[in-house]
């Protein structure tokens, strides 16, 4: 079965037809890891690279979005059952005291869409609970969002927080956010900055890449 | 409440920066709207934690913030200046430290103009903290408490306007926007918006009424701003955002309407409609904001302004000297050009420089040009009810954008266009009754996310 | 040796910016002094230490600058704009850094052109660092010859226009300022100074012509600049810093004079005079180079200028972005407005604005009015050399502000109304020629500090 | 013998006058610690208040501290004989790779106004020169000055230097000029950024006092 029809349908947002065509595929013997590799993700890295063209707007990636996750209700269970797993897991928020989550939003979605794991604990979230959730879900990455130059400093407290709990060095940290540079990243112990959503998933894609190569 | 039927204005033509029908004379003696545009400065904290152990810290730098920028004022020989406090949440939070930083300000500002004669007004604008319950509490707890305490004390000290950019809304807003969904988009600003806009200007009015202060208006920031810049970054289209402003008027009236009298605040380029429908002056931004955000408006946004603002700007270094001193120096000189034009009896050929520079190449641009707002502004002024008036402007945005375009005024880039045919289906969803259209839409909204209850829906 | 005898403008009326008598094309098409104005703009690293372990760092930090303004000027539709590369003395101390960072530019900018259409053109402008060696060596060593091998690379790679701030004259004019010396900086800036342009720009023009690039003019930053910054800090006479200003005319134009065909430099503001004189095209900064320098010629300094400029400013984010990407936003606003002005038959209108909303408050922008740029320049022509030249620029300065203030076109704070006289005084003891003048000083000069046969003296 | 003449004399910057008014006080037995405090430095501070209220510039400044130096001329070997010591010793310079030198002169010229001994290294001075100087001389302070974002960082080269010399504390270290910030001197671990010559000098003055007063 081509598994082009899949990929097409998650691009243009339609869950209808992804649900369909991922039963079809699952009926039709495709592996699952295939119609999660080239349906899926081959999908969204599709809509990616047209947003980073100028071709489309986030509606659209959204849209997209949901129609994978409509997919994923019905392949999820398979891949677990088959031993597929994700190629890796996040937890994401915003820090405490900061209430947006556009962006960080938008970097969950991109995350989902290489085919990682997240766990999004919202906005204004206590240090303390990125640790917990992070260890709780075995996580690879954490990903720290603000946007207000006096919550920045929280994104310090929380890496703070795993170095004091002798964990930091089996995480890696992510952060971003409008007033977020690299130097601050540097500053604060953090591995990575990243200016974009489509940037942070191809960090943390190829992250994950070298983790599994080690 | 006020009920503004009719412009405020006879002709479009008399329609330009520092002159409004209704100007503001302040306790120190500087008018707003009256004949001369001044610039309004807004200045920030660097990065820093604000806490018990670090307040002093911050306060000095405020300290320092206020003699930077009132000294380089004097040097230039400003005839007046506006300066904003914008609280950073903490100051919110704990309303004392926002209200002892404006003894600070106001204090220096009293120094200058009594010693150098320089004449200055103070704008405070508390941080809604509402928000920060979720699902937000609009309408009790500590929260508002905080903010109308905030406006308490400082009005009480001798702040001269009360503004706020608060979040009724938002939390639907937001990711409505993200979708490009119009439809919530009208629901969240037409409905809640100005539910909650009633609900807080009228203590907010009543606040300024008690000490003497102007309350002075409401940025849609969150709506607006965020539309605009998230159209910026190539998020969402540009005509989308253009549509979100115009669909802002009607909130950012509802201040009005309840007793406000301007400047409105700097960020709210809807002020361009405002001003149009109410008289009152109103601050505005471009580029000489954009140490605070970029924009596609840059000079159009100066057309009819009365205050001209750097939004906002951290106190950092640059090779010059602090950027608060920076900002300062760049907003006399836009003023002063301004003013001289106006001197020779240009200014309307001046406004219409800055006007036609922006207008023709971004949409966003183009709804802020004083014909296309006069003639909005018109229509809504007809309509009864905020809800319908944020619908209605929302289609008529799309009508003159489109004509722009088809008329060659404007230019869209292709992926633009389609997007006025989906905005204009996604209106025709939404019917004429508030109520109804709650109805319809309930099911769509996350439950999680607000309480109907705080919008007295239910 | 060029030799310019009479102004370039019958009228004072068609002095305006955009245009200039001799317009130059580049490389990719922009053509400066053509009619429209576009913005220069100038970007730094943020405070490093550059070394051979950070050198990377630095390329890459140009890199992403170069690509976050020329996204940004796409962005905004800028027609063209001008990149100027003014390099950190290890860029100059080791040539090869400062063409490799020129290369990483020029690729941009290239791509740029050939993906989006838009045109550019790069300046740079090594540093001059004779001065490293105290006292300074002019005409030979090897920091001489790092500037030149730096110049020489750039060019060979494609840059289009080539700048310096030569320093000739520097190590005795700077105490000469903070003395308000008028005598020592006549001789400095037209004795030593006007020497060592001649030596200087002979090398400059001819590595221009060799590869294809415009020799672009030299700023009296250390002289002019320094004088009016100084004087901004309350240090030394506005008046003071004014006339320094009209003597550094001389010094400037021997760069012309050697075949220089500009755009003069940005912070040269003597480029108001330069482009009476040799009407070719002039770049300029004002207002939006506040986050360089402040200045009281924010407006004033845009009346005449070809290319609008930022002056410099660093990698640091600001609330918005990166600095240099404000700065582009700033300048491609600024030239929207000018340029929309003349497309509405009211350039020369907006120019006068530009000009009477700062002349009559500070001496330093008086001079800079181009009527008075005009007559100055008028009688500067008639005199054969660069010192007498020199001598004239400061007296008719004096007497040009005298006037304006009399007649009351030019207010001047009490304290400085003295040193009119002061000033006078201290040129009527100028000998007309100019190896006497340098008999009758010679004793005055600190003979540590400077070595006159590197100016072809003794 | 009044001393006010003299110190007009020196706010004039009347070197001849300044002299023989130096030579009949102390011919009239006035004692030289007196001439020195009353009619020098007393001078300069009132020149520098003047400043301070924009009523003078820079020139008249300087021209009074030329006056001040002629008279210091001839009171300086009394001074010595009588064992008056200055209120503290001094080295200042600008930094390696930086010639800018006219601030770090205005901050000299302060200095010297309070009555403190400054040896003047110049501009573009190796760190190791600092050290060396002010060992010699026993110095109270180091002012260093820089004027270029390239050259801030040798500040920070300088106090390393006496950092791993082990003679830090001896010091106190004060910074300035235009792209230097109180946070960069806290950075690089310097006791004092003060923005121009004028605080400088009461700063320099204070911690001097306070010095004397343990
Ligand atoms: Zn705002
Ligand atoms: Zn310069
Ligand atoms: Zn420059």
């Amino acid at each position: 079965m081509d598994l082009q029809e899949l990929s097409l349908a998650v691009q243009d947002g339609d869950d209808k037809k992804v649900k369909e065509l991922v039963n079809l595929a699952l009926q039709s013997k495709v592996s699952p890891e295939n119609i999660l590799n080239e349906g899926m993700i081959g999908a969204m890295s599709d809509i990616g690279e047209k947003f980073k063209n100028n071709e489309i707007y986030v509606p659209e990636m959204l849209m997209a979005a949901r129609a994978m996750a409509a997919g994923m209700q019905i392949l999820e269970p398979v891949l677990v059952e088959t031993g597929v797993k994700p190629i890796g897991k996040c937890v994401i928020g915003t820090v405490k005291g900061d209430l947006h989550d556009i962006g960080k939003n938008l970097v969950k979605m991109m995350l989902k869409g290489v085919g990682i794991e997240v766990v999004d604990l919202g906005a204004d979230v206590p240090s303390s609970e990125f640790l917990k959730k992070a260890e709780e879900i075995g996580a690879d990455l954490v990903c720290l969002s603000a946007l207000l130059t006096t919550t920045m400093p929280a994104m310090g407290d929380v890496i703070r927080v795993f170095e004091q709990a002798g964990v930091k060095d089996k995480y890696t940290f992510m952060i971003g956010g409008a007033p977020v540079t690299s130097s601050y990243a540097k500053q604060i112990n953090a591995d990575y900055y990243t200016p974009d959503a489509g940037t942070a998933a191809d960090v943390a894609k190829d992250v994950l890449v070298r983790k599994a190569a080690n | 409440m006020v009920r503004f039927d009719k412009l405020a204005y006879d002709s479009v033509d008399d329609y330009i920066y520092g002159s409004s029908p209704k100007p503001i004379k302040t306790k120190k003696g500087l008018v707003i709207g009256g004949g001369e545009i001044y610039p309004e400065l807004n200045f920030t904290l660097p990065t820093m934690d604000v806490n018990e152990s670090t307040i002093q810290d911050a306060l000095t730098i405020y300290s320092e913030m206020i003699e930077g920028v009132l000294k380089r004022a004097r040097e230039l020989y400003a005839p007046g200046v506006v300066i904003e406090f914008e609280t950073l949440p903490p100051f919110t939070e704990n309303p004392q430290w926002g209200i002892e930083a404006t003894k600070i300000l106001l204090d220096r500002m009293n120094e200058y103009h009594a010693v150098h004669g320089l004449k200055s007004a103070l704008r405070v604008t508390p941080n809604d903290l509402r928000e920060m319950s979720r699902p937000p509490v609009m309408r009790s707890g500590k929260y508002l408490e905080g903010v109308l305490e905030a406006f308490e004390g400082m009005a009480r000290d001798g702040a001269d306007f009360l503004s706020i950019e608060s979040t009724g809304g938002k939390e639907l807003n937001d990711e409505a926007l993200m979708n490009a969904d119009l439809k919530k988009v009208i629901f969240s600003l037409g409905v809640l918006g100005c539910r909650d806009m009633k609900f807080l200007w009228k203590h907010i009015v009543e606040i300024a009424g008690k000490h003497g202060a102007f309350a002075a208006g409401d940025s849609s920031c969150g709506f607006g701003n965020t539309a605009m810049v998230l159209a910026e970054m190539g998020f969402i289209p540009k005509v989308f955002a253009a549509v979100v402003r115009v669909a802002t008027v009607p909130r950012a009236l509802v201040a009005f309407e309840m007793g406000a009298i301007g400047p409105s605040k700097d960020c709210a380029y809807e002020g361009q409609y405002l001003k149009a429908i109410t008289g009152m002056p109103i601050s505005m931004e471009g580029k000489s904001a954009a140490c605070a955000h970029l924009s596609p408006l840059g000079n159009i946004s100066a057309s009819c302004a009365d205050l001209w603002s750097n939004e906002s700007v951290q106190q950092i270094k640059l090779l010059s000297d602090m950027a608060p001193i920076v900002s300062m120096e760049q907003l006399i000189y836009d003023c002063r050009l301004m003013n001289q034009a106006k001197k020779k009896g240009l200014g309307r050929e001046f406004r219409d420089m800055l006007v036609d520079s922006d207008s023709s190449l971004d949409p966003r641009a183009y709804v802020l040009r004083p014909d296309v707002a006069f003639e909005i502004s018109k229509e809504l002024v007809k309509v009864e009810d905020s809800f319908n008036r944020t619908k209605l402007g929302a289609q008529l945005a799309i009508e003159k954008i489109r004509k722009g375009y088809e008329d060659g005024a404007l230019s869209l880039e292709k992926r633009e266009v389609p997007w006025l045919n989906i905005m204009e289906r996604q209106i025709e969803e939404i019917p004429d009754n508030e109520l109804e259209f709650y109805d319809t839409i309930k099911g769509e909204l996350d439950a999680d996310k607000w309480l109907p209850k705080e919008y007295g829906l239910e």
